[in-house]
């Protein structure tokens, strides 16, 4: 860092801190041992008042702050000087009201206090200001993969908003997997005004706008159409992507994109698996795939049976089919769309011939929403029959159908006949392979991992994007081949930074959700496009300007980096050492915590940033009977937890020490030696829930942390030190109680086991 | 299950849509079964509401004809302020009682629907009901020696009644009845002369 | 006298719930400007009274901790607490918003200490908890609440609290001058996030919720699940503070109704499916949950989650909506109604019943400021017609969180796209 | 002050020497009381209750009302048709509105009428007598009357079904409607709001042909009604007055039951509170006597 550090202290003497702890001791504590010449007291340092005296400091010079008062989550919105490092002293939350008002808590409560001025002071030296890395300019282009009605509608969104869009089809022509329809199941609900009741106005099937949409993209100047191409080769990162663009010619273009949207929707499943049903045995047994073909070829005229052309009179809906059952070869999910669509395609018989049997077999019959619904009423008016039933088998009977199936209302075995079975089969979304698969080939440690891991891969599809990257060609798969990111409140929390999945490759999905999905992922990827252009960083450490600085000299090439990066957003070089892509960077650390030669930092979030406070805790001596317990708590959920917990007011030992880590995963195990070895006595690692329902906004984060804790086992015995020393618990925000509770039971285990016997 | 070229056909629930009071609504039935419990006589229906809604669309036309089940229906009015589907229970029932009726299919002895064709050809008669043939007609439905039972049986609630001038023996001969009676029946003649014609202009 | 900069190129956010308040940032984080209008007097809307969120089971404050931090350091966010819109004018590119703010007689100089709260002494049933708790005059609306600012309740205004809770501050943070404000706004394009809110129980008479007092809502039930929550979390019924062990869970109470709500509420289902967690945690084997429903809709994925609970074996599925409820005398509530899959009766008593309450816009269908296109549910339906306005997550349909927030981003380019159109066409 | 006209339908049961004249008794005395003039709809004829469905197809019976209506509407222009009974309000109600709602249905209804020169407006409200007293009266004019106030007496309000549903009184819950119990209330009688079978089917019609069923509903009744402490049952309708009183013997024959439980009119406890006497209120109609009720009329 060039620029010269300006160093400025401020503590707060608001809201009972002053009448809680010997402010000028802390003052004093700054100054001599925070080595911050100045250090001011400021009776409400929030106000404007307080603030304008910052303010004035900035403005004459200061460029790193210590503000010692409220927790770091209070008051940011008022202590938010993007210009200059901040450290903060966490004496509100983190002491007064975690300790009880009492005069024989008084020597440790002030002994905690000063030690957070201590840290944050040792802090804020390591701290440097982050500084755009101008990695690369604003590109605004946008590659969409995928021609079909969810591509197509991001392609469009895109384009409206002022940006260009590439689109990229692997068929001749656009449309994709919703190109055969016929009609679409209605978008809207009923009308206001429309009465309830039957035989009133429901919306019924309507045109499936997709020609238009086609016409819409083809006359779009913003939008550049590959049809027949598919991507060779996508390298780079967010704001400096680089596709080659290849078609079946074999012509390849390469096109540089600031983001991605993989719209590949999905591919129908297979019925043969279906042989129950005789799907392949008879020509009249048909998916609800099939059946569109069929309507709009008939355009309106009566839908003939394909065995003899005989006009269709009964028609059974078999929902479900080879859904929603953990048969071998069935989908074990709902694809969502499909009742619906039944009603939809029963209404295409109930057009041209009124008179037409249809009977749909359901399970759960499901059309949520306004709209859903309103089409369930508007199947049952114009007499489409509903039976909850399950069908076991379809057989010939002559010329027509016979379904087995048990009626569950009536309690019975019964069947039908009919001229023609559709069996309503869900999708199965069109996804690359799953990119661990890949690296479970290349890092197998025996013969036999290698083989089976390389089996599983012979079954996987091709990929779609083939990103180069270290960590494989296409996004991570979540379940059922489903690459959504696993977060409720952030759908587009993706694994790969600046490539957004839409439509039914997140989840199964009609065309209306397939649209509004393709909108949202559209709005994430300009915005991806724009924060690269500032060097930013994208959710959840949205603007942070730093990225991992690392030092070439010292890196030993073990690549632990660049196989823990929850992000792939580390690729190798010809010797395998690590090339950092920023802007695919999410700023969590896990490098810096893999790294065993400490050589990867942040200009706001290093080794030494959290080193130093460790070592600026005063550890008084083994007789003292005051241990000193360290506590990395992930700043998302643990450390709020504990800030909570002290305005609930609960209480916690006066002995911990917290340092928030932004994720367990950026942990170095250095910070557990070094603080063993200065002479904690304990360490409690507090991260997120780390099972398949994962909590961690890293991904692996908190698992990383464990796995790699679970190796110091031999560090400890060597030090002869007790393993209980050392605890790693998930916690949750909303664990007020538990939180102080397990530090409390560290301080009782030490008090069992005995001061560490590090103390010098 | 016998002949299954009926089964889940429309046939006949379009018959019921024809014949049967407010029988347009059953196919908006949603099998949620809130009639079935809310029927105070629901225990002794062999078929509750919507499994009739079911059977109907199911094509199950005799057993629904000849089912036992509408006449339980006490005429209480829960199912249709409680229907989430806004079906007329209530009518639809009566309407299917009524339908079995005509077409003689009401299973014989139904105590019910000896009382409630009783209680019609009663008021017809005069054009106001007479309680004590309608009560003296409903204890000999079932011939003369039942109905003697029944009579002792309900001897003591006739005294009660008589006491209290709530029965008058001399109905008996005469009652209660319209002035204008003969205006009455070419009335109702003529309603009934409409019914037949509807009925028989919309059968499918 | 508060100010606001605003626009042609300004998007106004009505709302902010989680649709809200994700429409804003990720406008907001793409560098427009932005302003929300909460009607609350703190950012999160319903989801900060969620116990947990399906199919995960994780803790909706987790990811409310991040969108707060998001908004406490978004330079481009304007927002607005204890505002309500109620006008709005003009078209696609200029709108004119007119924006009335209730006096919250706490200014940002709180600093969220307490005092205030410790000086007063009247007492208010507490909203957050839906009335199952009490709150103070003076109250931070609950723990996590952005503003973390406190709040006087206006009926307090004029008493001698008022003056108690001002004397208790020591950071000139009580202003008992403040009065309603009313300030008008340009913006370009509008995103209207009112959400939802739970269908009036006491509406659905068969089930008794005005007479039985251990027949509760969904939502209610949610906070008594939080452990951080009125009850600390321990699954009680409001009668004798008993243990529910036997709980029932009656589905479509109120939706798919035609005396209440026409349409599914979607939600509903995987919310009991996630309730009945709730009871199965707390109670183990002792536990019984049933659970009253039409049609399941635990939609696509959403299986794997009604798989995983349907195995336990504590919990059972009956297809049947419900006749009626009744209480025995030790005011258990009697289930009444069909099986329908075979016509089998049921008296079944419970401890406690949560009705499954559905999805009412917030927003009546007569009550919006300016003419958008709504269909008969009162749910604002996408059309050309609306011009630069909207609608986003429970606005527009019955949504989950998930769906809420995809549909809020989209939104939130649909109004980019009117103002980059505002934009270019002023260059 | 000017008296309150209303076309008046008495219904078959109230007529002389049947089975609820008590009711029709009764209720002209409350309407002297309460200055209600009722004018009788000339040669009425019955509504076909809701059991004439066997015998009478859907036009047939709702004819029988638009006779009534057009009967009233001719010779008591202008006047709201009143019954006493529930079953007559709800037919001619629901004809009403049938018809209204179908043009087809009311041409035909229209041309079976002029066979005996009658024609069907069909504009006249329907009400039934307790909608008079509570919207067109009002429970403070009510208590104005009351010169004996019933104290002490606790009654059980016992509203039954057709009163209730599908059309009910305006503001009520078709599951715990409070009219009766505020009627008893005004009168200075005790209520009891928890009687949980206050709208339990009584079997109606259903008490002559299926009587063990309905008896079993029947018990249920007067169980709760006891058990709740009542010295009497109130309500509205006469099938519900007679089922619940006269079966009584036989249930107790049935059940090995005890039940001695009065069951009068609202219009009995109107006369009695309005200072008339029993022969007024019809008390001596009662097969169970009220003697609580006959008491204070004695005073």
């Amino acid at each position: 860092m060039a620029a010269e550090k300006k160093f400025a202290g401020y503590i707060c003497t608001g809201c009972g801190i002053s009448e809680r702890l010997n402010v000028n001791q802390l003052q004093t504590v700054a100054t001599r041992e925070g080595k911050i010449a100045e250090v001011k007291q400021h009776a409400r340092l929030c106000a404007p008042d307080g603030v304008q005296l910052i303010r004035d400091d900035i403005a004459a010079g200061a460029t790193h702050l210590m503000i010692a008062g409220c927790s770091r989550r209070s008051k940011m919105e008022v202590f938010n000087f993007p210009q200059v490092a901040m450290s903060r002293a966490n004496l509100r939350e983190g002491v007064i009201w975690a300790r009880p008002n009492a005069p024989e808590h008084q020597e440790t409560t002030q002994e905690m206090a000063a030690d957070y001025i201590r840290m944050a002071c040792a802090e804020l030296k390591y701290l440097n200001i982050a500084s755009p890395s101008a990695e690369q300019k604003l590109n605004k282009n946008i590659l969409v993969v995928g021609g079909g009605v969810t591509g197509m509608t991001a392609a469009l969104e895109v384009a409206a908003a002022g940006y260009p869009a590439h689109l990229v089809c692997d068929e001749g022509e656009l449309g994709g997997a919703w190109k055969d329809l016929y009609k679409r199941v209605p978008f809207r609900a009923a009308a206001s005004e429309v009465p309830n009741g039957r035989d009133v106005d429901l919306p019924l099937p309507e045109e499936p706008g997709i020609a238009e949409m086609i016409a819409q993209v083809q006359a779009n100047q913003r939008i550049t159409v590959h049809l027949n191409a598919h991507l060779a080769k996508t390298s780079g990162a967010p704001g400096r992507f680089a596709a080659d663009i290849c078609n079946t010619a074999g012509a390849t273009v390469t096109e540089n994109f600031g983001a991605i949207i993989q719209a590949s929707d999905f591919k129908p499943y297979d019925a043969q698996q279906l042989p129950e049903f005789a799907y392949g045995k008879t020509p009249d047994v048909v998916t609800n795939f099939e059946l569109e073909r069929l309507a709009k070829a008939a355009n309106g005229a009566p839908l003939k049976r394909p065995s003899d052309g005989k006009v269709v009179e009964s028609v059974t809906f078999i929902q479900c089919a080879g859904q929603r059952s953990e048969q071998d070869g069935h989908l074990p999910y709902c694809s969502g769309f499909c009742c619906t669509e039944s009603i939809k395609q029963a209404l295409y018989f109930k057009t041209q011939n009124p008179d037409c049997d249809t009977t749909i077999l359901f399970d759960d019959l499901r059309t949520p929403g306004a709209a859903g619904e309103d089409f369930y009423r508007c199947g049952q008016q114009e007499m489409v029959t509903f039976s909850k039933g399950k069908a076991s088998a379809v057989v010939k009977n002559g010329a027509g159908l016979t379904v087995k199936f048990k009626d569950l209302i009536l309690n019975e075995d019964t069947e039908l006949n009919c001229d023609l079975v559709v069996l309503a089969t869900g999708q199965v979304p069109n996804n690359g392979p799953d990119p661990y698969a890949q690296l479970a080939v290349d890092e197998a440690e025996t013969e036999e991992e290698k083989e089976a891991a390389r089996r599983k891969l012979e079954v996987a599809p091709p990929s779609i994007l083939n990103l180069d990257y270290r960590q494989g060609t296409d996004l991570p798969q979540l379940k059922h081949g489903f690459v959504d990111s696993h977060f409720i409140c952030f759908p587009y929390e993706t694994r790969r930074t600046g490539i957004y999945a839409a439509g039914p490759v997140r989840r199964p999905m009609d065309m209306k959700q397939a649209m509004d999905d393709a909108a949202g992922a559209a709005m994430k990827a300009i915005q991806a496009a724009e924060s690269a252009a500032n060097s930013a960083a994208v959710h959840p450490r949205v603007g942070d300007l730093s990225y991992p600085k690392f030092r070439k000299e010292g890196c030993t090439q073990c690549k632990r980096c660049t196989v823990e990066c929850p992000f792939g957003a580390i690729n190798e070089d010809e010797q395998k050492y690590p090339v950092f892509n920023e802007s695919r960077c999410r700023r969590c650390g896990t490098c810096m915590g893999a790294c065993p030669v400490r050589v990867i930092s942040f200009e706001n979030y290093s080794i030494d940033s959290v080193n130093q406070q460790i070592k600026a805790v005063d550890i008084p001596d083994e007789f003292s009977e005051k241990p000193r317990i360290l506590v990395l708590a992930c700043e998302n959920d643990a450390y709020p937890a504990l800030d909570m917990a002290a305005q609930a007011g609960i209480e916690t030992t006066p002995f911990v020490r917290v340092v928030p880590v932004r994720c367990l995963g950026s942990v170095s195990l250095s910070w557990i030696t070094d603080s063993l070895s200065s002479g904690f006595d304990g360490i409690v690692l507090m991260g997120c829930r780390r099972d398949e329902d994962y909590q961690c906004h890293f991904v692996r984060g908190s698992a990383i942390a464990a796995e790699r804790l679970s190796k110091v086992g031999d560090t400890l015995t060597q030090l002869n030190l007790e393993p209980e020393r050392i605890v790693v618990h998930e916690v949750a925000i909303t664990d007020l109680a538990r939180a102080p509770r397990l530090l409390n039971d560290m301080a009782a285990t030490i008090e069992k086991i005995g001061m560490s016997s590090f103390k010098f | 299950m016998g002949d299954i070229s009926k089964n889940y056909r429309l046939n006949f629930l379009k018959e019921v849509e024809a014949n049967v009071e407010e029988g347009e609504w059953v196919k908006m039935c949603m099998q949620c079964g809130v009639c079935s419990g809310s029927c105070p006589l629901g225990k002794f229906w062999d078929h509750p509401p919507q499994e009739i809604f079911m059977m109907i669309r199911a094509g199950k036309r005799d057993a629904v004809l000849t089912s036992n089940a509408m006449w339980m229906c006490t005429s209480c009015y829960n199912c249709i302020v409680r229907c989430p589907r806004e079906l007329p229970i209530t009518h639809i029932m009566h309407g299917l009682a009524h339908y079995a009726q005509r077409l003689g299919l009401a299973p014989a002895h139904q105590p019910t629907a000896k009382f409630a064709q009783l209680f019609w050809n009663n008021l017809m008669k005069k054009g106001r009901v007479n309680e004590l043939k309608l009560g003296v007609k409903l204890y000999f439905m079932n011939g003369i020696g039942e109905g003697f039972k029944t009579s002792l049986k309900m001897k003591d609630i006739g005294l009660g009644m008589m006491k209290t001038k709530r029965m008058n023996p001399m109905e008996a001969i005469g009652g209660h009845a319209l002035e204008d009676v003969k205006g009455f029946h070419a009335v109702m003649q003529k309603a009934q002369e409409l019914e037949d014609q509807r009925l028989a202009n919309q059968r499918p | 006298m508060t100010a606001v900069i605003a626009t042609n190129e300004t998007i106004l956010v009505v709302g902010g719930g989680i649709s809200g308040m994700t429409a804003a940032l990720e406008a907001a984080e793409t560098g427009k400007q932005v302003v929300l209008v909460e009607q609350r007097p703190y950012l999160g809307g319903r989801v900060t009274q969620l116990y947990k969120y399906f199919p995960k089971l994780c803790f909706p404050t987790c990811g409310l901790e991040i969108n707060q931090r998001r908004t406490k350091q978004n330079p481009n966010l304007t927002i607005l607490t204890l505002a309500e819109v109620t006008g709005l004018t003009g078209s696609a590119g200029a709108y004119t918003a007119t924006i009335t703010l209730a006096p919250r007689y706490v200014n940002e100089r709180c600093t969220a200490c307490g005092d205030c709260a410790t000086a007063v002494e009247a007492e208010f049933a507490d909203e957050y908890n839906y009335g199952l708790s009490k709150r103070k005059g003076a109250y931070l609306p609950y723990r996590m609440a952005h503003p973390a600012r406190y709040v006087l309740d206006p009926a307090i205004i004029g008493t001698a609290d008022a003056e108690k809770a001002k004397a208790a501050c020591k950071y000139d943070a009580i202003d008992l001058e403040m009065r309603e404000e009313t300030l008008e706004l340009r913006c370009g394009a509008v995103i209207w996030a009112t959400g939802w809110q739970p269908y009036d129980a006491a509406k659905i008479q068969p089930y008794g919720y005005d007479r039985f007092p251990n027949v509760i809502t969904s939502v209610e039930f949610e906070r008594l699940a939080d452990v951080n929550g009125p009850t600390g979390g321990k699954i009680v019924r409001p009668s004798d503070g008993k243990e529910a062990k036997k709980i029932a869970f009656i589905q479509c109470a109120g939706s798919r109704d035609r005396n209440h709500l026409l349409h599914c509420s979607r939600i509903c289902c995987m919310a009991s499916l996630k309730q009945a967690t709730y009871v199965l945690d707390a109670f183990a084997e002792q536990a019984e949950v049933n659970v009253y429903y039409i049609d399941l809709r635990s939609i696509d994925r959403f299986e794997d989650f009604y798989n995983k609970v349907r195995a336990n074996q504590n919990i059972k599925f009956i297809k049947s909506k419900p006749s009626s409820i009744v209480a025995d005398k030790d005011g258990n509530p009697i289930v009444h109604g069909v099986d329908t899959e075979g016509y089998n009766r049921y008296a079944e008593p419970h401890d406690l019943v949560v009705l499954a309450v559905g999805m009412e816009p917030a927003v009546k269908k007569d009550a919006f400021p300016i003419s958008v296109q709504i269909n008969r549910e009162g749910f604002i339906e996408a059309a050309p017609e609306n011009g630069g306005i909207f609608a986003a997550g429970c606005a527009a349909d019955a949504l989950d969180v998930n769906r809420s927030a995809q549909h809020a981003t989209g939104a939130a380019l649909r109004a980019i796209q009117v103002i980059n159109r505002v934009a270019r066409a002023e260059v | 002050m000017a008296k309150r006209q209303y076309s008046f339908y008495p219904g078959c049961s109230s007529q002389k020497g049947a089975s609820s004249s008590n009711y029709l008794i009764s209720a002209q005395t409350m309407c002297e009381e309460l200055d209600i003039q009722l004018n009788e709809i000339p040669d009425w004829n019955c509504c076909g209750a809701s059991i004439g469905y066997a015998g009478g197809g859907e036009l047939p019976r709702l004819t029988l009302s638009a006779r009534n209506i057009a009967l009233s509407e001719q010779h008591n222009p202008g006047q709201s048709i009143v019954a006493t009974c529930a079953a007559c309000w709800l037919s001619t109600r629901e004809a009403a509105e049938r018809l209204q709602h179908n043009p087809a249905l009311a041409k035909d209804a229209n041309t079976a009428l002029a066979e005996a020169g009658l024609t069907l407006k069909n504009q006249t409200p329907i009400k039934h007598m307790v909608e008079v007293l509570i919207q067109d009266i009002g429970y403070d004019t009510i208590k104005t009357k009351v010169k004996r106030p019933l104290a002490g007496l606790k009654i059980a309000g016992y509203v039954g079904c057709q009163t209730n549903r599908p059309f009910g009184i305006a503001g009520e819950s078709f599951e715990n409607p409070q009219y009766l119990d505020r009627l008893i209330e005004t009168l200075g009688a005790d209520s009891i709001p928890q009687f949980e079978k206050k709208v339990q089917c009584c079997g109606g019609a259903l008490a002559f042909s299926e009587p063990a069923k309905s008896q079993e509903m029947i018990k249920g009744i007067l169980e709760s009604a006891h058990d709740n402490g009542a010295d009497l049952i109130v309500t509205p309708c006469p099938v519900c007055q007679m089922n619940a009183e006269v079966y009584q013997e036989q249930i107790n024959a049935t059940y090995g039951t005890n039940f001695k439980m009065p069951v009068v009119y609202y219009s009995t406890l109107m006369a009695i509170a309005f200072g008339r006497s029993a022969q007024d209120a019809a008390l001596t109609g009662q097969v169970i006597p009220a003697e609580k009720l006959a008491a204070i009329a004695g005073k």
